[in-house]
């Protein structure tokens, strides 16, 4: 049992990673939801003891350890959460940049970095600095 | 210690480091007042000193950090009181001379007159600290002291902030006294590791020769040679000229340079016990009176002559420091007041000629003692004392070297002769070049504040050479200090054969010599010159920087483009650290598979399922399966809890699978079907690497549980105490009296998670707004 | 995606949805005072009953959907779930009790209501409730308007947004 | 007065849940806030008076008996990071609201992450730390796009997924040394893992570090924080380097040094190998550099990197060293991310000042760090270790004056001399000069910080017995 879980929260584990790899921002945050999920399955395998739900009256017997039940309630609910959120950062992405492709936006990251290099490089000819500063100042002014 | 002369001691400092503020806070409500306030506090701070000095000084010993063992320690001893003497006093000239300079210099480039204050701020600031490095006795807070003179000479050599080769300079000082500064508190700390307290007198009586005094020692002294400028990182100096002249004036003759051998003279006692260190200092010592003698011949900028006369000068320092001995620790001493005298005159000087006639080069430069005899007699009178003419305090200086060397051998006599030599012949050709020969340049009659100063420093030079009385005291206590022993040493004129007088006939005939010869050495010179240009340290100095930049950037650049938004440069390093303590503790008999009973089959069942489901939700395309799949994989999941006995996780789980699908469907909504599909169509063949990094990410993951879930898990436990408990908390449902109850403040930590998400979700979706 | 929703359904769906709301609030408010004794709890309630109002939006549209108060206020709800479960925590603090000590306390007697025990846990689920049943109102809600306003913004039958880059 | 425990969090936390619905741009609302701080800010020190003078305070929340509650402990080595930590929150949200806040959510989410960084460093319950963190996790995951620049969003994204594959670690850890020892708290977790065989403790602590790895961005676990730190806007990045990252240094202190000795001591070599890598890789990556807050992040790599050298020689010194170096790392990161947007008079001068702190240079407070570290590989043991380990700090150091400096001519000394910019606010800038002063006051008297140092130390080794 012990072996089959661990197997399980293996493939779940890697199957997340393999998303989380994914040049797809949604795929990502799956990914994300089902590392999560590992470490869930993880925390309830985890607990000492397994038998019917800890609900009073408890027969005699095993009683389902009821402290990792908590918490993986308390991890669900976070990590679902977060991943709500990154639901909504996934659609401002789309929103300025108009892909959801890690590639695309990386990029396009790229491009900005350049740009901010050029400006912030030319030590040697002041006048042109002066230029490039007056380019960056607008640039961080707010829109 | 009487409170009164506590304070008498902490009064020069204190007075001195006051000074800053004072001076910056003057200027800021009037620029006008910072220079005469701030010259006022030098004047204060010298009188302080000079008092506190004939009073017998003292020291102040309190608990600084006991934590560490750091004491405020400072002392007015010979050698404290020798160089705050000298940094108060020359600073004192200095300041009136820049009250005048200064606006002419800021002149010259249109600047407000507000940009004095900071070099009043910046002068004092280092005055300051030369004076409490001077007194302090505690190695770290020398170091303190010590790193403050690197600031306060960083910003002045950087003064004038719009030329690009100042502020080049400045960082080239910074980081060759800077970086060095670390070995000195290395040194420290090794000291202190031995022997337990950082105070210098206490570790002079407690050392032994050692390797670990020697490497205490070699640290200690690479910083006070960088910092006196000794061959071979005697390369920032030359090219810190560019600062305004005074601070060069400064920098050179009481403060940044002299702070070098200041530290030398302090640490002496450790030093001295080691033979190898005295050694390298006399090396080092010779090789910069060698190298600065002749590379001061061939220079044509004034101040760079100057500077690599300098060089020379402090060469001869440390070579008395290296003799060793009473003469040695005495001379050493001496040789510092005189050169500082002179060559401070010798900087003021060729500011005051460049500011009147526009020129900076020898070669341009001639004939000035018409139009400025007073400037040429007192320049003159310093360039005798640099020279060791006799009539000059230098004349001393020089019988002090050649007695030290003398005691040492033949070849050391040889040396200082030649070194000697060598310094006649560039302050000959210094105040020739400029007052002698032909008139090249009209100059009109410069301002009293620019000769002044001159005058003094002159007239002292001569003094010194008439009455050598009160500065060979002050150079015999500081002698003291640095011996760690009675010294006793009486400079006077003996007119007679004895071999110091012999040497200072031979270095006049011998420098005459070089200075009738020119031509035919001054080619061999300036080559010299120039292959130590191509392949000297400066060089070495600059090509590490350029190529510690560009490697810098290229691997920046492998950095951008290999590892940025890659989340497996995370998951990789980590799966290698796993495996890497997995490999490294052994395992045999660790796994256990677990037993398997006929109940477990739902179970088993259910966990078949979500392999399936996640397995499917990573081959899936379209975003709409993908949502469905990796739901069906969450409900999956949820009935598992279920047959493991806890229906309120299975429950939630549902229930959040549910609002996180609906969520996911809501998104894809958002964004448009062209975007998505091109995502859903990307070429499958691209994930081959994901592949193996997902199946190393989960193998991994497998290690970690299945070596965790082998384990017995333990015996006692806090659940067993919840579940007694808790119809004590009048519940019947254990997890749920867990949650709200007994670890009630993690949920509340849990909403306020999920709180923080509505936030940022409103924030995102509707900019804020949250209706 | 298909088109929006609202279009295709019958009348008698939405006079079900409506009808729906109701019971699924009783049915969070009965998983959120039995919750000391059977599975379930604020939580559960919560996302119960945003679930039944969430049909409202699936079946109605947004703008039918944002008549309701709780929808309108659910930001509001969910501010002030937390305030509530954070004072039952604090209070305590007041009495010279360690945080989030409950009443009554172990061994004391409980006043019941019905079969409703009066212990500040319940107080406590209910917070959760509130702030969950917002939560997930609230950021469903978000996403629904953000929907529609690209629709309005796209005009009405086109399904694709040009990229803005 | 055991009340005191849970007020930091507390304060912080009502007055999160109060302004949350209002509209934070409002100043009104921002200096309420800004008092909310103050006050945690004001118990917290409270308590770290108190914890000094009469040793750990402890309340178990519910009033149940030890281990049926989360217990709440506040030591000595916690109230310190609680204290830096939400003195450096306090300062960059202060200079927020001086340059006028833009988003209305801003100052809650900045009242929930004081609350979540004071009640994980404050709390003995290793679920219940897990639960703080997520809390000021998720309030820099939404801080960081705070402003929503495209490179904001951008990377709070990259922070979000790569701190929650974090997240995800320790979660698994937390829940694999449950299984081995039964119990949350974290001095019964102490007791109980010395019985438990070393083999199985490694891996857990394996991942547990990671995680706190890539919270503090290790090298190789960096990739992100260049990407975020640059990214977001400057009080937010003064936060995230001087206040947030806190969470690894303490994460790796207290569950390395406190709750998971043996295995620490056995990963020793492997830590001090990463954290010297570290060293040289972030300063080599920070040379170069030309944006300021991109040197600063860099330069962040590199000094974590002090952190784990001195973790992993441990002993009283290196314990010491690490919470010293940890202290002065947040405070010199603070003030340069904020100081690095001012311009002005004096914005150079500010710093210029945490510059030479961040290279050393006395009378800052980078000095005591640096010596620190010193006396911590001069302790390293063979001679050899020890002559390498000061090798590369000392190169380190060098490079830190190359880097520091650098850029700060490029930024400040070149540039102040033409006076085309507008100069930000007084106030900010007055603000910036403050955190620089308290930054040299604290170099010219560093005792009250070694004694916290310290006392640390010592009590990290007592749970070692």
């Amino acid at each position: 049992m012990i072996l089959a879980i661990s197997v399980v929260i293996a493939v779940v584990f890697a199957s997340g990673a393999f998303l989380v790899l994914q040049r797809d921002l949604l795929r990502v945050v799956v990914g994300i939801v089902l590392i999560s999920n590992s470490a869930i399955l993880f925390i309830i395998a985890a607990g000492l003891s397994r038998g019917s739900a800890p609900i009073y009256p408890i027969d005699e017997g095993a009683v389902s350890d009821p402290l990792v039940q908590a918490m993986a309630l308390t991890a669900l609910v976070i990590g679902s959460s977060v991943a709500a959120l990154l639901l909504a950062v996934v659609y401002r992405l789309y929103v300025s940049h108009g892909s959801i492709d890690i590639e695309e936006i990386f990029r396009m990251e790229m491009r900005e970095a350049e740009e901010l290099e050029s400006m912030n490089k030319t030590e040697l000819d002041p006048e042109e600095e002066e230029v490039a500063d007056e380019r960056k100042l607008e640039k961080e002014e707010p829109r | 210690m009487t409170p009164p002369a506590t304070l008498m001691v902490l009064l020069p400092l204190v007075l001195a480091l006051l000074a800053a503020p004072a001076a910056m806070l003057a200027g800021v409500y009037r620029p006008r007042l910072a220079a005469p306030v701030g010259t006022a506090f030098a004047a204060l701070a010298f009188s302080a000193t000079a008092l506190a000095w004939w009073k017998g000084g003292g020291a102040v010993n309190v608990a600084w950090a006991p934590t560490w063992d750091l004491r405020f320690h400072v002392a007015l001893d010979g050698l404290a009181a020798l160089y705050a003497l000298l940094a108060t006093g020359v600073g004192f000239l200095v300041l009136v001379y820049s009250s005048r300079y200064l606006p002419l210099h800021l002149g010259h480039g249109d600047r407000p007159e507000s940009e004095g204050t900071r070099f009043y701020g910046h002068m004092l600031l280092f005055m300051g600290a030369m004076v409490g490095l001077a007194m302090a006795q505690d190695l770290v807070l020398l170091f303190l002291f010590w790193d403050l003179t690197a600031i306060a000479s960083y910003y002045l050599i950087a003064f004038d902030r719009h030329d690009a080769e100042a502020r080049a300079a400045a960082l080239m000082a910074l980081l060759v006294t800077g970086v060095t500064a670390v070995l000195l508190l290395i040194g420290a700390l090794i000291l202190y590791s031995a022997y337990g307290t950082f105070s210098v007198p206490e570790l002079a009586e407690l050392v032994e020769p050692g390797p670990l005094l020697n490497a205490a020692g070699l640290l200690i002294a690479v910083a006070a040679l960088a910092k006196s400028a000794q061959v071979p990182l005697h390369f920032w100096l030359p090219r810190a000229m560019a600062a305004p002249t005074p601070v060069s004036a400064y920098l050179h003759s009481a403060a940044m340079v002299a702070a070098g051998v200041l530290l030398l003279g302090r640490v002496y006692p450790l030093l001295q016990e080691s033979r190898i260190l005295l050694d390298t200092l006399l090396v080092v010592g010779l090789l910069s009176m060698a190298v600065g003698g002749v590379l001061a011949l061939t220079q044509d900028v004034l101040k760079q002559l100057l500077a690599y006369s300098t060089i020379s000068q402090y060469g001869y320092v440390v070579f008395l420091y290296g003799l060793g001995g009473e003469y040695g620790a005495v001379g050493a001493a001496f040789y510092v007041i005189a050169h500082a005298l002179a060559k401070c005159a010798l900087f003021l000087t060729a500011g005051a000629v460049t500011e009147e006639t526009g020129e900076d080069r020898l070669s341009e430069l001639g004939g000035l003692r018409k139009p400025l005899p007073l400037l040429a007699a007192a320049s003159g009178a310093a360039s005798a004392g640099l020279a060791a003419l006799p009539l000059t305090i230098g004349f001393f200086k020089d019988e002090l070297l050649f007695g030290a060397a003398l005691a040492r051998g033949p070849l050391f006599a040889g040396a200082a002769v030649l070194g000697a030599a060598l310094t006649l012949a560039y302050a000959w050709r210094f105040w020739a070049g400029i007052f002698l020969g032909e008139r090249r340049d009209g100059a009109s009659n410069p301002p009293a504040a620019l000769v002044w100063p001159v005058v003094a420093l002159g007239g002292l030079v001569l003094l010194g050479g008439l009455w050598v009385e009160p500065f060979a005291r002050l150079a015999e206590a500081a002698g003291e200090v640095i011996y760690d022993a009675p010294a006793s040493i009486e400079p006077a004129y003996h007119l007679d054969l004895r071999p110091e007088n012999l040497m200072a006939l031979a270095t006049f005939v011998l420098g005459a010599l070089l200075i009738f010869s020119r031509p035919v050495w001054v080619g061999a010179a300036r080559g010299v010159a120039w292959v130590g240009g191509k392949v000297g340290p400066e060089r070495l100095y600059e090509s590490s920087i350029e190529g510690l930049n560009r490697f810098s950037d290229r691997i920046h650049r492998a950095e951008v483009r290999d590892l940025r938004s890659r989340v497996a440069a995370i998951l990789l390093p980590a799966g290698v650290l796993v495996g890497l303590g997995i490999l490294v503790t052994p395992t045999d008999g660790v796994y256990r598979a677990g037993e398997v009973g006929w109940h477990d089959v739902p179970l088993l069942l259910a966990l078949v399922a979500v392999t399936l489901a996640t397995l499917a939700s990573t081959l899936t395309r379209r975003h709409v399966t993908l949502a469905l799949v990796f739901s069906s994989a969450g409900y999956v999941l949820a009935a598992l809890y279920a047959f493991l006995g806890a229906p309120d996780v299975a429950l939630v789980a549902v229930l959040i699978e549910t609002l996180v699908t609906l969520l996911f469907i809501a998104t894809l909504k958002l964004i448009p079907y062209k975007v998505l599909h091109r995502q859903a169509e990307l070429p499958l063949r691209l994930t081959r690497r994901k592949v193996y990094i997902s199946v190393v990410a989960g193998a991994f993951a497998f290690a970690v549980a299945w070596g965790t879930l082998s384990q017995p898990a333990a015996e006692s436990s806090t659940a067993e105490e919840l579940i007694a408990l808790a119809p004590e908390a009048h519940a019947k449902d254990v997890v749920t009296v867990i949650l709200a109850d007994f670890r009630g403040l993690d949920t509340l930590g849990e909403i306020t998670v999920v709180a923080l998400v509505l936030l940022g979700v409103v924030t995102l979706l509707r900019g804020g707004r949250l209706r | 995606m298909s088109a929006p929703i609202n279009n295709t359904t019958s009348i008698l769906t939405q006079t079900v949805a409506k009808l729906l709301l109701l019971p699924t609030f009783v049915a969070a408010f009965a998983i959120l005072v039995k919750g000391y004794a059977q599975p379930g709890d604020g939580f559960s309630a919560g996302v119960v009953a945003s679930l039944g109002v969430l049909l409202q939006y699936l079946v109605l549209g947004r703008r039918e959907a944002e008549r309701l108060v709780t929808v309108r206020n659910a930001p509001t709800i969910a501010g002030a779930g937390l305030l509530l479960s954070l004072s039952v925590a604090v209070v305590p603090l007041f009495l010279g009790d360690p945080v989030l000590t409950h009443y009554p306390r172990p061994g004391e007697d409980v006043v019941y209501l019905g079969t409703l025990e009066l212990i500040t846990p319940v107080l406590f689920d209910l917070g959760i409730f509130f702030l969950v049943f917002g939560f997930a109102v609230g950021a469903i809600g978000a996403f629904a308007r953000t929907i529609s306003e690209q629709e309005e913004y796209a005009g009405p039958g086109t399904e694709q947004l040009e990229d803005d880059t | 007065m055991t009340t005191l425990v849970i007020l930091p969090a507390g304060i912080a936390w009502l007055l999160a849940a109060v302004i949350a619905p209002l509209d934070g741009r409002r100043p009104l609302w921002g200096w309420l806030a800004a008092t909310g701080l103050g006050a945690s800010l004001l118990a917290v020190v409270l308590l770290l008076v108190r914890v000094l003078r009469e040793g750990p305070v402890e309340v178990v929340a519910g009033g149940w008996p030890e281990g049926v509650g989360i217990t709440l402990r506040a030591d000595v080595l916690g109230a310190s990071f609680a204290a830096v930590s939400l003195a450096v929150v306090l300062v960059a949200f202060v200079h927020e609201v001086l340059l006028g806040v833009r988003s209305r959510t801003f100052p809650a989410l900045v009242l929930f992450l004081a609350a979540g960084l004071s009640g994980l460093f404050l709390t003995g319950d290793i679920f219940n730390f897990y639960v703080f963190f997520e809390i000021s996790m998720t309030a820099s995951y939404i801080l960081t796009g705070y402003r929503e620049e495209n490179s904001q969003v951008r990377a709070a994204f990259i922070f979000a997924v790569v701190n929650l594959v974090g997240s995800v670690m320790f979660l698994s850890g937390i829940a694999g040394l449950y299984h081995l020892t039964g119990s949350l708290d974290m001095e019964v977790v102490a007791g109980r893992i010395g019985q438990v065989e070393l083999s199985s403790i490694i891996p857990i602590a394996t991942v547990i570090f990671v995680a706190f790895s890539l919270k503090i961005g290790l090298f190789p676990f960096h990739f992100w924080l260049p990407a975020v730190y640059v990214g977001s806007h400057a009080p937010v990045a003064a936060i995230l380097s001087g206040a947030v990252a806190n969470i690894g240094s303490y994460g790796l202190l207290r569950f390395g040094a406190d709750v998971l000795p043996d295995a620490l001591s056995f990963g020793a070599p492997v830590v001090l190998v990463l954290g010297v890598v570290s060293i040289v890789y972030g300063a080599m990556q920070a040379v170069s550099r030309h944006d300021t807050s991109e040197v600063m992040a860099y330069s962040t790599i590199g000094q974590v990197g002090y952190i784990l050298v001195a973790l992993a020689v441990g002993g009283p010194v290196g314990y010491a060293a690490a919470v010293v170096y940890s202290i002065v790392n947040s405070l010199n990161k603070a003030l340069v991310f904020l100081a690095a947007q001012l311009r002005g008079p004096l914005a150079g001068a500010a710093f210029a000042v945490g510059a030479f702190s961040i290279a050393g240079v006395p009378p800052a407070v980078g000095f005591v760090g640096k010596i620190a570290l010193f006396k911590t590989s001069i302790e390293a043991g063979g001679l050899l270790e020890t002559t390498a380990l000061v090798v590369l700090i000392f190169a380190g150091s060098a490079l830190s004056f190359v880097y520091a400096f650098q850029v700060y001519q490029r930024a400040f000394l070149a540039r102040e001399y033409r006076n085309n910019k507008r100069p930000s606010p007084r106030a900010t800038r007055v603000l910036a000069i403050s955190l620089a002063a308290f930054v040299l006051a604290v170099g010219l008297w560093p005792e009250p910080l070694l004694v916290l140092g310290t006392e640390s130390a010592a009590l990290l080794l007592e749970g070692l017995r």
